[in-house]
């Protein structure tokens, strides 16, 4: 189980990594669909069979492919990006940022006691439960979301056919 | 009537609001043609709601108890952690007593504003606002729940923002309603203040609960507790609450928006100012009544009497003057409100209360004739282009005369009993109060019998055949009296007339029942009190006095030309000038308030220009000379490269963070993690 | 799994466990790659026959007898074919596409149940998995069609990406009708809830009215996504070309159409399980004989379903892309929906006879108004503003 | 399985530091979007890894983590066509020249 992990991180991590720096915009995304699969991996691994099945259906069956749209409205359909600019310009002010938080959070990390848990044989929270649990308890931010999701649906048409409504 | 069928009634008391609420619903999406089923569904829901009311009311009115028949439904609306937000029903003789009324009246003036609307282009619009101004009334009246309460009134004031401004494209109309939201916005934040605070010392909005923990039962608690400026923390709240019943029953300070509030259609006047908006807040005051008694003898009280006496003579004064028939019954309304308070400040609930009711019957019928003449005149206002119409309107004539004798407190119409209760209950509190209300009862008698003889008495002045303003404009297609051009006046549609003959029956024999409804309310009714005869008397002889004096003035001689000048004006000069601009209250306000605001705007500019501004240059520079802080540490401490060159680029983009306003999103993005680096940094080292 | 693994225990108990583990992930591992291509294989046969007599001509009648052996041949020629790659093209991801295209395929038979007890993982998300998995095999479709350079590939890949996600929803939500009714996600559930009745077969969901009504919703649905004629237009020839895989050629190509048939049959595998019983039938059950009656039951429905797509896209004619996705938007979605009501009333109304008579009464009138909303479009001559 | 909790708690750090430093650096907006996704994700892996190790008896960790997902769902639609609508007017996605709230 321990070589999935690795497997499963490596895929991750080099997947997070590909989907920032290449410059292919269409290579991007398929790296970040990599990464996406691993991170459902790591859900599986981890027994929660049902956000990895989220995951995937969310990210990559709706956000990648919205992305994948997104570019080619946005692009020449290659995808190709202009001039290089990785690791050049402002890339370095990003990196030294995100390689003080890394480090920092390392650091916590490796402080804190929690950190060392071992799994304790978790059983799986059913399907069931967690359906139960979305119309009971947590049923109020259910709705808020069922609202968010209709008023992201219409705002996300309207922002793209603004154009369109304008021309008429 | 047993509890538990008044249990069941309280919980369908959500039902009586609902009906017009749905009908405003419906209406929002009618189409402007559609102006049969607009008017059918707001006349009906309201006819529903009036049953309804009706037989909430009968319920009510079996109970022989001395105590207090009281029912109420509670439900939380939505909780958050430990703490629930209620909202509840209640049922008890009050709201009962105000729910029918409300909706009765609202009923009648639905169905005269079917004729005085019949021109309107946006006549769907027009009831779709009235239908919510009744929901949100009635919403308000059945309410157990100062939240739910306060959402109805500020529905309320949305309303009548709506309404007064319904014909906006008139500069006049659109300021009213600004003037009118504002100034009752003014008094709001004293009602918000007061719920505040009353949910912080007693933790509930609920008036009423079944464990006897509701904020009215607490009153007597509050009492015992500190509150502010000296007072107990039900007084407070009290003084609280009161200020935003001053706004909203537009009492002396606050009470400029009211009769601007002229500037909407009629029957938007009559149901403002007799049913409803401005008896939200008398009504409210008698609704929290427990807290205002809670702690006995102190200024709450007398502060509220005074201000209703102040308003009431103040406002009568005013109305001596005024041309406008509508401005007359406004500054009468606020008159009257002005009793109505002075007599819930004098302890009195049921008096209040009881004048409310009548003078909510006789003051829409007032104003429902002014609306009669005003469409039978052909949208004329100005009293003195009218005259003689007591020859061509005899309905609206005789309605108007009962209306007008019930208003001046003519001993068997029902203003007689219920402002002779008022003026008792002030003289037993306040000699002085006493007297200056029965001079304002005096002036009401005078300047109704003025308006009498001006609009109904002599010969018709208007009809010139130049007369008006833009008349020519809706000769257009009208369905009554086509060949109008004279401008002859003529007797109104049965549609408008019928309310008036209703409302009149009411106006009549209400007063009978004064007794009945001090023991309806549960208030023990004083038994045979000194001075009695002595208030009785001079009442009825101000009353006469008034109705006589203005005979002697404006009745034995007629009016004959509309130019001609205000016999009152040559004997009380330039008083009457003042009176006639109102006292210059609002350009007192002008120069003071308003002045006040503009220049407070430009400091505040000043300040947001100097300090603020400067606050943010001082943080782009402290973000500055924090990376070069971290810079130096970097160096101190790590003297590994790599570590030394993220450093530098951190200062690299510390530098261009100092341009704060690039508008460059990743910029701030940058800030941003910056600042979780540091916050991780100080959480690792603490 | 877990059964392969104890059954193997029973048989070997003296193996060390280890093994026994790996044995039993191997089985069903091994039985998914062999039969389905297999199923694949002939399944192109009979199309190709099927479609021969629909279309009043013979079909491959050369190789073998029947033409029995023409698969093989197919395969050999496209294996030994050169395989020829754009100069522009993006190499790494024009390789990887018709890999893609096969994987979400193949996983999609881990949550089938073939027969009573057979299934290689009884994932309780079972029908989650599927859908998730599902949408997976629409990146393959859109990396090829990019990758090639080619616009009418790239045409082909955007319809297809298009079409999958509308279709996707009504066919979620036609599954969800049938996950409400049994309370489980899980695919070996679902057969279980539907086994009993007279025969096992009157508990099949398509003899329901709301089950009926999910079935055609979802057999739509799956057709669409499988992009099969007459829902075919991001390969469709007459307006560009070949679509997506325009620019493949060699085994990619075969790569390309077996993932697209082997999505197909698995969909059809889906459907069988929730709606046409599963494994259920006339003897199936636990036991040797009765589990392998229960297979004989999954595969004849399965062929059954295969058939039903081969006769469905002999018959009828390629829609528009407008045609398209109005039908999946304005008839299917809101059907769909309404089907999940109509479960609703199924589970709520417990007297049968009344439950019958409402919900297909529901149904029948929501039919009636949602084909009568859609149908606004006046068919009339064709204008032509510049040619006429 | 013997991965002790910081593994999965480092794993997150790492991922949501190269999501940070894509988001920071990248001119193209799409890309940033990318980088934010995945900082979500790293969240939400952090979100499943405590519930797997210690409060695997409730349900909450996986109600956030639905409701994180559908959120950074919403999230992307509204950004991609933001992007859309921005490319629309400037005719490029690059963040830098986005610097002007003028229409």
């Amino acid at each position: 189980m321990e070589t999935i992990f690795w497997i499963l991180s490596v895929i991750t991590v080099l997947g997070a990594i590909f989907a920032i720096t290449l410059r292919n915009l269409i290579h991007c995304v398929l790296s970040l669909i990599l990464f996406f699969l691993g991170i459902a991996g790591h859900y599986f691994l981890m027994h929660a069979d049902f956000i990895g099945a989220v995951q995937i259906l969310i990210y990559i069956g709706a956000v990648a492919v919205l992305m994948l749209f997104a570019i080619m409205l946005t692009r020449h359909v290659t995808g190709d990006e202009g001039p290089r600019e990785v690791l050049g310009g402002k890339w370095w002010a990003g990196m030294g940022t995100a390689v003080i938080i890394a480090g920092l959070l390392w650091a916590i990390i490796r402080k804190d006691a929690l950190a060392q848990l071992l799994p304790v044989g978790a059983a799986e929270t059913s399907v069931v439960e967690i359906g139960k649990a979305l119309v009971a308890d947590w049923v109020v931010p259910f709705e808020a979301m069922a609202v968010l999701l209709t008023a992201a649906l219409i705002g996300a048409v309207v922002i793209a056919l603004e154009e369109v409504i304008r021309k008429r | 009537m047993d509890h538990a069928a008044l249990q069941h009634l309280a919980q369908q008391q959500w039902l009586i609001p609902l009906f017009p609420l749905v009908a405003a619903a419906i209406q929002s999406l009618l189409p402007r043609g559609q102006r049969k089923l607009s008017a059918g569904l707001c006349i009906v829901a309201m006819g529903a709601s009036c049953i309804l009311a009706v037989r909430a009311f009968l319920a009510t009115l079996g109970t022989e108890h001395h105590e207090v028949e009281r029912a109420f439904f509670n439900f939380t609306w939505f909780q958050f952690g430990n703490t629930h937000l209620d909202m509840g029903l209640l049922l008890d003789p009050l709201t009962a007593g105000m729910a029918v009324m409300v909706a009765f009246v609202g009923f009648w003036i639905f169905v005269n504003a079917t004729g005085y609307m019949a021109e309107d282009d946006n006549f769907t619009r027009f009831f779709c606002f009235q239908s919510l101004f009744a929901a949100s009334m009635l919403g308000l009246v059945v309410s157990n729940n100062l939240l739910l309460l306060y959402i109805c009134w500020e529905l309320v004031g949305l309303c009548s923002y709506l309404l007064i401004g319904f014909w906006y494209f008139k500069p006049a109309a659109a300021a009213a309603m600004k003037k009118a939201f504002i100034t009752t916005r003014i008094g709001d934040v004293g009602f918000f203040l007061g719920i505040l605070m009353l949910y912080w010392k007693t933790g509930t909005l609920n008036l009423y609960t079944a464990d006897h923990t509701g904020a009215l039962e607490q009153a007597g608690a509050l009492a015992h507790l500190a509150g502010w400026w000296g007072l107990s923390a039900a007084s407070t709240i009290a003084f609280l609450l009161f200020i935003g019943a001053l706004g909203k029953s537009a009492q002396f300070p606050l009470h400029v928006w009211l009769p601007d509030a002229m500037e909407g259609p009629t029957p938007v006047s009559a149901l403002i100012h007799a049913a409803t908006m401005v008896a939200a807040g008398v009504f409210m005051v008698g609704r929290m009544f427990p807290l205002f008694t809670a702690e006995p003898g102190n200024w709450v009280m007398d502060f509220v009497m005074w201000v209703g006496c102040f308003t009431a003579v103040f406002s009568a004064t005013i109305a001596v003057a005024q041309f406008d028939i509508k401005r007359v019954l406004a500054y009468s309304t606020c008159s009257q409100l002005g009793f109505m308070v002075m007599a819930l400040g004098a302890g009195s609930l049921a008096a209040g209360q009881f004048h409310l009711l009548t003078h909510a019957f006789f003051k829409a019928l007032l104003f429902l004739g002014s609306g009669c003449v005003i469409i039978g005149t052909h949208h004329e206002q100005d009293m003195r282009k009218m005259g003689g119409l007591k020859k061509y309107m005899p309905i609206t004539f005789w309605c108007y005369l009962i209306g007008m004798l019930a208003l001046c407190g003519v001993p068997p119409f029902a203003g007689f009993f219920s402002k002779d209760e008022v003026l008792l209950e002030t003289f037993r509190r306040s000699k002085v109060a006493w007297g200056l209300a029965t001079f304002a009862a005096f002036l009401t008698a005078f300047y109704m019998t003025r308006q009498m003889f001006m609009v109904f008495a002599g010969k018709w002045r208007g009809g010139q055949p130049d007369h008006g303003h833009g008349h020519a404009d809706h000769d257009t297609p009208d369905d009554h009296g086509s060949g109008h051009h004279g401008g002859e006046p003529h007797e109104v549609s049965w549609n408008m007339w019928l309310p008036l003959v209703v409302l009149s029956a009411f106006a009549i024999g209400l007063g009978f029942f004064s007794q009945q409804y001090g023991q309806y309310l549960g208030v023990e009714g004083g038994e045979a009190p000194e001075g009695k005869a002595l208030v009785m008397g001079s009442s009825v002889a101000v009353g006469a006095l008034g109705i006589l004096l203005g005979w002697l003035i404006y009745g034995r001689r007629t009016m004959e030309h509309a130019t001609e000048e205000d016999p009152l004006s040559a004997s009380l000069g330039v008083l009457f000038t003042v009176l006639n601009r109102k006292w210059y209250i609002d350009e007192l306000y002008e120069v003071t308030i308003i002045r006040f605001t503009a220049v407070c705007g430009v400091f505040l500019r000043l300040f947001d220009k100097l300090v603020v501004d400067g606050i943010l240059h001082a943080i782009a520079w402290s973000f500055w000379g924090v990376s070069q802080l971290f810079r130096w540490l970097g160096d101190e401490f790590f003297i590994n490269g790599g570590f030394d060159s993220s450093c530098e680029s951190v200062r690299l983009g510390g530098k261009t963070l100092a341009k704060l306003q690039s508008g460059r999103v990743q910029n701030y993005f940058r800030v941003l993690s910056l600042g979780a680096a540091i916050l991780l940094l100080i959480y690792f080292f603490t | 799994m877990e059964t392969i693994h104890q059954q193997l225990r029973i048989w070997f108990a003296n193996a060390p466990d280890s093994v026994l583990l790996w044995v039993s992930i191997a089985i069903p591992i091994l039985f998914i790659l062999s039969v389905f291509p297999g199923i694949f294989a002939y399944t192109t046969l009979v199309e190709r026959k099927a479609l021969g007599r629909i279309q009043n001509r013979f079909g491959p009648n050369r190789v073998g007898r029947w033409g029995i052996l023409q698969p093989i041949a197919d395969g050999l020629k496209l294996l030994i074919k050169e395989d020829i790659v754009p100069r522009r093209a993006d190499k790494f991801v024009h390789f990887l596409a018709p890999v893609i295209a096969v994987i979400p395929s193949v996983l999609l038979f881990a949550v089938v149940p073939i027969g009573a007890g057979l299934i290689p993982v009884d994932l309780n998300i079972g029908i989650l998995f599927a859908f998730a998995i599902s949408t997976a095999s629409v990146l393959a479709l859109f990396m090829g069609g990019w990758a090639s350079r080619n616009k009418f590939s790239l045409l082909g890949a955007m319809r297809a990406v298009a079409q999958v996600v509308s279709y996707e929803v009504p066919m979620v939500l036609a599954a969800v009708a049938v996950v409400m009714a049994v309370g489980s996600l899980s695919t070996v559930a679902i057969a279980k809830a539907q086994s009993g009745g007279i025969l096992n077969v009157t508990r099949w969901f398509v003899f329901q009215p709301w089950g009926f009504v999910g079935f055609v919703l979802f057999t739509i649905g799956a057709m669409a996504e499988s992009a099969r004629t007459p829902f075919d237009i991001p390969e469709a020839e007459s307006e560009i070309i070949a679509g997506y895989h325009t620019e493949y050629s060699g085994f990619k190509f075969a790569l390309f159409q077996m993932g697209e048939y082997l999505a197909s049959i698995a969909m059809a595998g889906i459907t069988v399980t929730m709606f046409l019983g599963g494994y259920n039938g006339p003897g199936s059950g636990p036991g040797i004989f009765g589990g392998l009656l229960s297979m004989f039951w999954f595969f004849l429905k399965l062929g059954c379903m295969i058939v039903l797509n081969i006769w469905i896209r002999g018959t009828w004619p390629r829609v528009r892309v407008d045609q398209l996705m109005g039908f999946a938007w304005k008839v299917l979605l809101p059907m769909a929906i309404v089907n999940i009501v109509a479960v609703g009333f199924w589970h709520y109304l417990t007297f049968r006879p009344l439950a019958w008579v409402v919900t297909t009464l529901w149904l029948v009138i929501w039919f009636m108004v949602l084909t009568k909303l859609a149908a606004t479009e006046n068919v009339k001559p064709r204008t032509y503003r510049y040619a006429s | 399985m013997n991965i002790p909790l910081d593994h999965y708690l480092m794993l997150s750090a790492f991922l949501f530091a190269i999501g940070l430093c894509g988001a920071l650096s990248r001119k193209n907006a799409i890309i940033v979007l990318i980088g934010i996704e995945i900082m979500f994700n790293a969240g939400i892996l952090n979100l499943i890894a405590f519930w797997h190790y210690k409060y695997f008896t409730s349900v909450t960790a996986q109600m956030f983590a639905i409701f994180a997902i559908s959120i950074a769902a919403a999230e992307s639609a509204i950004g991609l066509a933001l992007v859309i609508a921005v490319y629309r007017h400037y005719k490029s996605v690059d963040v830098d020249e986005m610097a002007s709230l003028k229409g």
